[in-house]
């Protein structure tokens, strides 16, 4: 057991892994010898050699692209994008290509790669650096789509998605980096070493995709949340006193409805918070998929709380972002449906 | 403003439109056996000449000559005729068997025969292609069993791609034939990303990229150029200039390059120009690149200077956009009668050998025709299956998708 | 007045704004001297010169990055993409890029262009050339996303959207080209020339976008379409003898949710139907805003019909195509629930 | 299988890291004065070594020699001098306004002053650049208003750009300075874009595109020269290698191509190489380059060969990959003294009217300053208003986008 940030978590995630499979590799814009803007790859081309963990060219298209071609001689290429915001360049790769290898090929090839990219906002990063594109992932069959929000989380989440055999988009919500951010950013951050989240199990160990974890029980409303968000509804919930239950969805796609719909069934109430753009967003997959199974369970509409329709501004970062006040508004408003 | 400091857009145009008589007596093509041939090793800076070249090996009277010369034997001669002659047979099929209904597409190779042909008899098992759908030679080429192309082409139930793909997108790992993708450009860089994990496992195999004159517009193209370049990856970027894609001829792509191959002077890539209707110069280039991957001295650019003398597609018709002789006019002539009039000049076939064989390999694709067909056709019904539909989106079915198979009622 | 098919109408508005605007240039994949693939294009080049219309080398985001520049200097493209499963690689100047323009340059520059794709399947085309990838362009502010579906429409919101001001991405079905396709694909297709929606205004006329239509008015369930499916919601309409309101949206970003909610209330129950996959599909967000605006109307769960979670297969063309029968079936489901 | 046979994989590494010693004395760097001048009509294949070759005009002593000297008069050259002192002014002072915590991000020049400042003046009112983070000297060589550029990187109630952008994001449309995009590469295609308009417009304005050394591995880079090839575009590609792209250096985009100038042969695209370090060789190259593109003779490409003496950004700390004394030892000098000490020789200026000159620029940019943050920095809260946030989504606001403004309260 240490005690670790939430880079350190990933960064440990990819280092048991490169231990364990000699083919694993990591690369991406800066992350040799640097170790990447974040420090995620930190020491890992020291450990591993140049061979096993590289800078590339900036041309994230080849960086996917590559992967997908190591993918299919055998390795397991663990890749990173600089800012999900830099992701569209790659969008073709990850759709048209990767997504599709197996099922296009009936499994003659495939693609085992994972995409991890730092997403959100909350670090005064404007328009390219804080955005959370997680619903262009969900609406491609074939990915698998992790968001992790705390460290313990990230290591396993991200050794399990080295390990998967499909590709995983891996988004790291960075504002979290640090600490569990829950939108009061006139306030300290409390440090993931002072947090029993940051208390990460040494060596290998992983948590499966697909399933959620129910964060905070309540009997009032669901809220469904995940990355920052999770804590931001953990706030909203203590701060109006309304008993929610929280949980944590981890991955996105494929969706842990049992957790959710036994959920809703109990509270009756729901409440879909994330940070991304509303329209289109991954809320409205959630809200369908809610309205589908537990219509008759529901006492009130859901309510989606969401970034606004606008690119992420500078300087109104903090009116943008969907903080713990807009959705205890929401917690209060479905509660009085 | 005055007139002639006005700026005008410059729309490049072929030479020849329907209703004009394409002749091409002005293209400079050099005579067989002309051009150096360097070694393996050299710098690519001292071979920026080879780019602008053409490598030939066959002359007008069918003779091997040159230092590009000599590295084939009889029986590979021999060979490789049967392979185009196979692949011509087989696209001749094909596309009839679109046109009758049996199958929903089909592209063929008309005049390209001897690119895919020759460049896999360079290639070793365990090797790996990366090719575009204008490439199976690169399967026939191998004696890869033809009824196994052909029910991917009829979406039978003995389809090894499910029904899932469309015809003539096949995927064989064991002959080295990676997943056709129908996004252009796409698969080369992954061909580059194969090559690199090659030379990260240090392993001994290489890979080749494939791609037309057209798609080397695209911005893969340029992701494969720069990672080749910066990892000296193991791997044969192959562009096939078939002077059109779809109704646009090269010079779009190609704009004020003297070549395709001078592309890859900007990253020091060493570039060849090759004759890609003469089966002994596709094969002595590649060669020469594959020798020069596989000893780690990088990647290598080859250019093949063919002809698309069909229609892009069953879906397209170019006497629309160019003229109907422009085919016959072609300067490097057919690679089938080319290696045919060599063979003969050699002395190891005949007129009578030649339609002896004919007969003969098409009997065999009409035989694996007749199989295939006893399998199903497209739309002959039933097979694949619906329930296939579901299978191979994941390696583990997750649960919404067994919901929704569920539902389909299948 | 003139019989028109689709594509005949879509080459007409073209051809209405070049006449008009000098600033309109059209270009793309074979768009030139051959007229475009399915012809869309056909004649304009000989009409307004190279210098209007003409072929582009194949890099879709070359193209549309070309036609932000182009715009900015204060021309006013049309552009086509030969399928808009080829999009991909133009995704990230039409999101990063023309989507933003305006506003992170608070108007100093715009990108006043259009981008025109053939989706949808039903022509046996496989997994890239069916595709309908709405959902990843609802998602991104700043876009306005329209889908035609028959000649009078085509013709008119094309040319709206040639003359908005804001980045358009016009889809175009392409099994409609030719009929209103229904999803009977045993049955032979009405061609446009024999029906009323293919008798097109001579000149200049344009639909607002942002403006959905009911295409049939009914009491018992609204089905909200667009696209093909707005002839396979009326099939399965006609065939279930179910009195459904069938709206064609038309443009789905922005979305006219006026007309949908004052459906929905007055029904009480709600079909979502579309080719597009159905976990993050525009369908999600059509469901969500129906709950979200129409909870207390709704006497039943709405129903999503879609393409399953899957690329589009070949030969199961017709099996993953969600045609009148699923369509069908879910409206007897909402009447029964 | 045997040893020798073993592919490995190439991954370029600097020469020099942290703790290492910087030394340069094996670059090859030409005298200034020694690179022919073509004609501006130059066939693009007679000037290929020029992509390999480096165009310098100053000396060591400060004198200006060789053919493409002599552009420049007095007065210009000592703006030239004051353009390159107040970016770097300019710079300083926001870099430490950073560091007080009055906005989020600064990207600062230092040792690039030269390229932005002198290529500006080649352009003509009407002309556009489509400009990344790091040619602010773009806007500062036309006296752009400083205090306009300090509010947009305060984001306070005066920012032009209403506090939406990232600081230093600026867009300058009257002064031909295309809205900055954080995502690199894409303003290079948009540039061909916008200079194929020009032509097809029948214009005689020119457009300039600028990306970074790193940046031309994005493949938007291979979109433009593409584009500007085929349609001839009137383009200024221009790529600034200040050798690293954040802690990456130039080998990792450059591969085993020479140069990045080369990149342009590929194309048939004059492509030539420059000290960036030297304001007048960078105009005299810019010149030439305009005036190729202003009579319709199509697209240049110019690689200013510079080095970022600083950070990548305030959130970089290039001390972790690179020695801290590489900067001094870069062979090429620092723009600014060598303005001077050529001024200085050319008998035009003096150390004490440069001290002069260096208060007085000082003044000038605390009195912008002062201005600035009299409407306020980022943090000191209420403007620009959160209102603003849903403004020009769309040229008119859409129904959904009203209601998020109503029910965010503001
Ligand atoms: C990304 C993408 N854009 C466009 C297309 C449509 N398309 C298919 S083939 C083709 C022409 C390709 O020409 P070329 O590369 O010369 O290959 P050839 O067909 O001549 O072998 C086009 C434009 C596509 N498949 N993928
Ligand atoms: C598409 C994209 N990928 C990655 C980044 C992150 N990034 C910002 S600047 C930079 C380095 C650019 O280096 P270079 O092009 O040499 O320009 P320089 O900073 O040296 O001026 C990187 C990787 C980005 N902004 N956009
Ligand atoms: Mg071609
Ligand atoms: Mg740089």
């Amino acid at each position: 057991m240490s005690r670790m940030t939430m880079i350190q978590a990933i960064r440990d995630a990819m280092d048991v892994k490169m231990g364990q499979d000699e083919d694993v590799v990591v690369f991406g814009e800066d992350v040799g010898y640097f170790g990447g803007v974040f420090r995620c790859t930190q020491g890992l081309q020291e450990k591993y050699g140049r061979n096993r963990c590289f800078d590339t060219p900036i041309n994230e298209s080849g960086i996917v692209g590559a992967a997908i071609g190591m993918a299919a001689y055998g390795l397991r290429p663990c890749v990173e994008i600089q800012f999900a915001d830099y992701v569209y360049p790659a969008y073709d790769q990850i759709v048209s290509e990767a997504a599709r290898l197996r099922y296009r090929s009936a499994g003659d090839f495939t693609a085992p790669i994972t995409i991890r990219m730092p997403t959100g906002g909350g670090i005064f990063g404007g328009q390219t650096h804080s955005q959370s594109p997680e619903a262009v992932f969900t609406q491609v069959s074939g990915l698998k789509v992790v968001v992790p929000s705390n460290p313990i989380d990230a290591k396993g989440l991200l050794i399990a998605s080295i390990e998967d055999d499909d590709p995983v988009i891996f988004l790291e919500p960075k504002r979290l980096y640090n600490g569990p951010f829950d939108g009061h950013h006139e306030q300290p951050v409390t440090p993931w070493s002072k947090h029993e989240l940051g208390e990460v199990p040494d060596g290998h160990y992983s948590i499966p995709l697909g399933k959620a974890k129910v964060t905070r029980e309540g009997s009032a409303v669901t809220v469904l949340a995940y990355g920052t968000m999770v804590y931001v509804a953990e706030a909203a919930a203590r701060e109006t006193g309304i008993d929610a239950e929280i949980i944590d969805l981890r991955t996105l796609l494929p969706l842990d409805e049992e957790t959710i719909i036994a959920s809703v069934k109990k509270t009756g109430r729901c409440v879909v918070v994330h940070e991304a753009t509303l329209t289109s967003g991954f809320g409205g997959e959630l809200l369908s998929r809610v309205q589908e199974t537990c219509f008759y369970h529901l006492e009130a509409p859901i309510i989606r709380v969401a970034g606004w329709d606008t690119p992420y501004p500078h300087a109104q970062e903090w009116d943008y972002f969907p903080g713990p006040a807009r959705v205890g508004r929401a917690l209060v408003k479905v509660m009085e449906a | 403003m005055s007139e002639e400091q006005r700026l005008h857009l410059h729309v490049p145009e072929p030479e020849f439109r329907p209703g004009d008589t394409p002749d091409f007596s002005n293209v400079n093509i050099p005579n067989a056996g002309s051009v150096r041939r360097p070694e393996i090793d050299v710098p690519p800076e001292e071979i920026r000449d080879l780019a602008y070249s053409i490598i030939r090996v066959l002359n007008r009277e069918g003779e091997a000559v040159g230092p590009w010369a000599g590295e084939l034997d009889d029986d590979q001669l021999i060979e490789g005729l049967r392979h185009m002659m196979t692949l011509r047979t087989f696209d001749a099929r094909m596309m009839m068997a679109q046109r009758q209904g049996k199958t929903s597409f089909y592209m063929q190779h008309l005049g390209e025969e001897a690119v895919s042909t020759a460049f896999q008899k360079v290639l070793v098992k365990g090797d790996m292609n990366f090719p575009t759908y204008r490439q199976a030679g690169l399967l026939l080429a191998q004696e890869y069993p033809m009824v196994k192309m052909m029910n991917q082409i009829y979406s039978n139930e003995e389809d090894p791609l499910h029904g899932r793909q469309l015809p003539i997108m096949y995927s064989e790992k064991e002959y080295g034939f990676f997943s056709i993708s129908g996004n252009l450009g796409t698969q080369y860089i992954q061909a580059v990303g194969w090559a690199m994990a090659s030379a990260i496992k240090h392993d001994t195999k290489i890979a080749a990229g494939w791609i037309g004159d057209g798609s080397t517009a695209e911005s893969d193209f340029h992701a494969s150029l720069v990672f080749a370049s910066t990892y000296k990856a193991p791997v044969i970027l192959n562009v096939v200039n078939n002077q059109w894609a779809i109704s646009t001829f090269q010079g779009i792509a190609k704009g004020g390059s003297g070549t395709f191959a001078a592309r890859g002077h900007g990253f020091g890539i060493p570039s060849l120009r090759v004759d890609g209707n003469d089966y002994l110069a596709v094969y002595a280039v590649a060669k020469w690149a594959a020798e020069r991957a596989r000893r780690n001295l990088g990647p290598v650019m080859i250019e093949y200077v063919t002809y698309r003398a069909g229609g892009h597609s069953t879906s397209d018709d170019p006497a629309a956009y160019r003229p109907k002789k422009e085919s016959d006019a072609w300067p490097l002539g057919d690679p089938i009668e080319r290696m045919k009039l060599h063979l003969i000049a050699r002395g190891i076939w005949t007129e009578a050998r030649h339609k002896q064989a004919e007969a003969e390999i098409r009997d065999q694709v009409l035989t694996a025709q007749k199989e295939a067909e006893s399998h199903g056709t497209l739309h002959s019904g039933g097979a694949p299956s619906a329930r296939d539909m579901f299978e191979d989106v994941y390696k583990e079915m997750p649960p919404h998708l067994r919901r929704q198979r569920q539902e389909a009622g299948i």
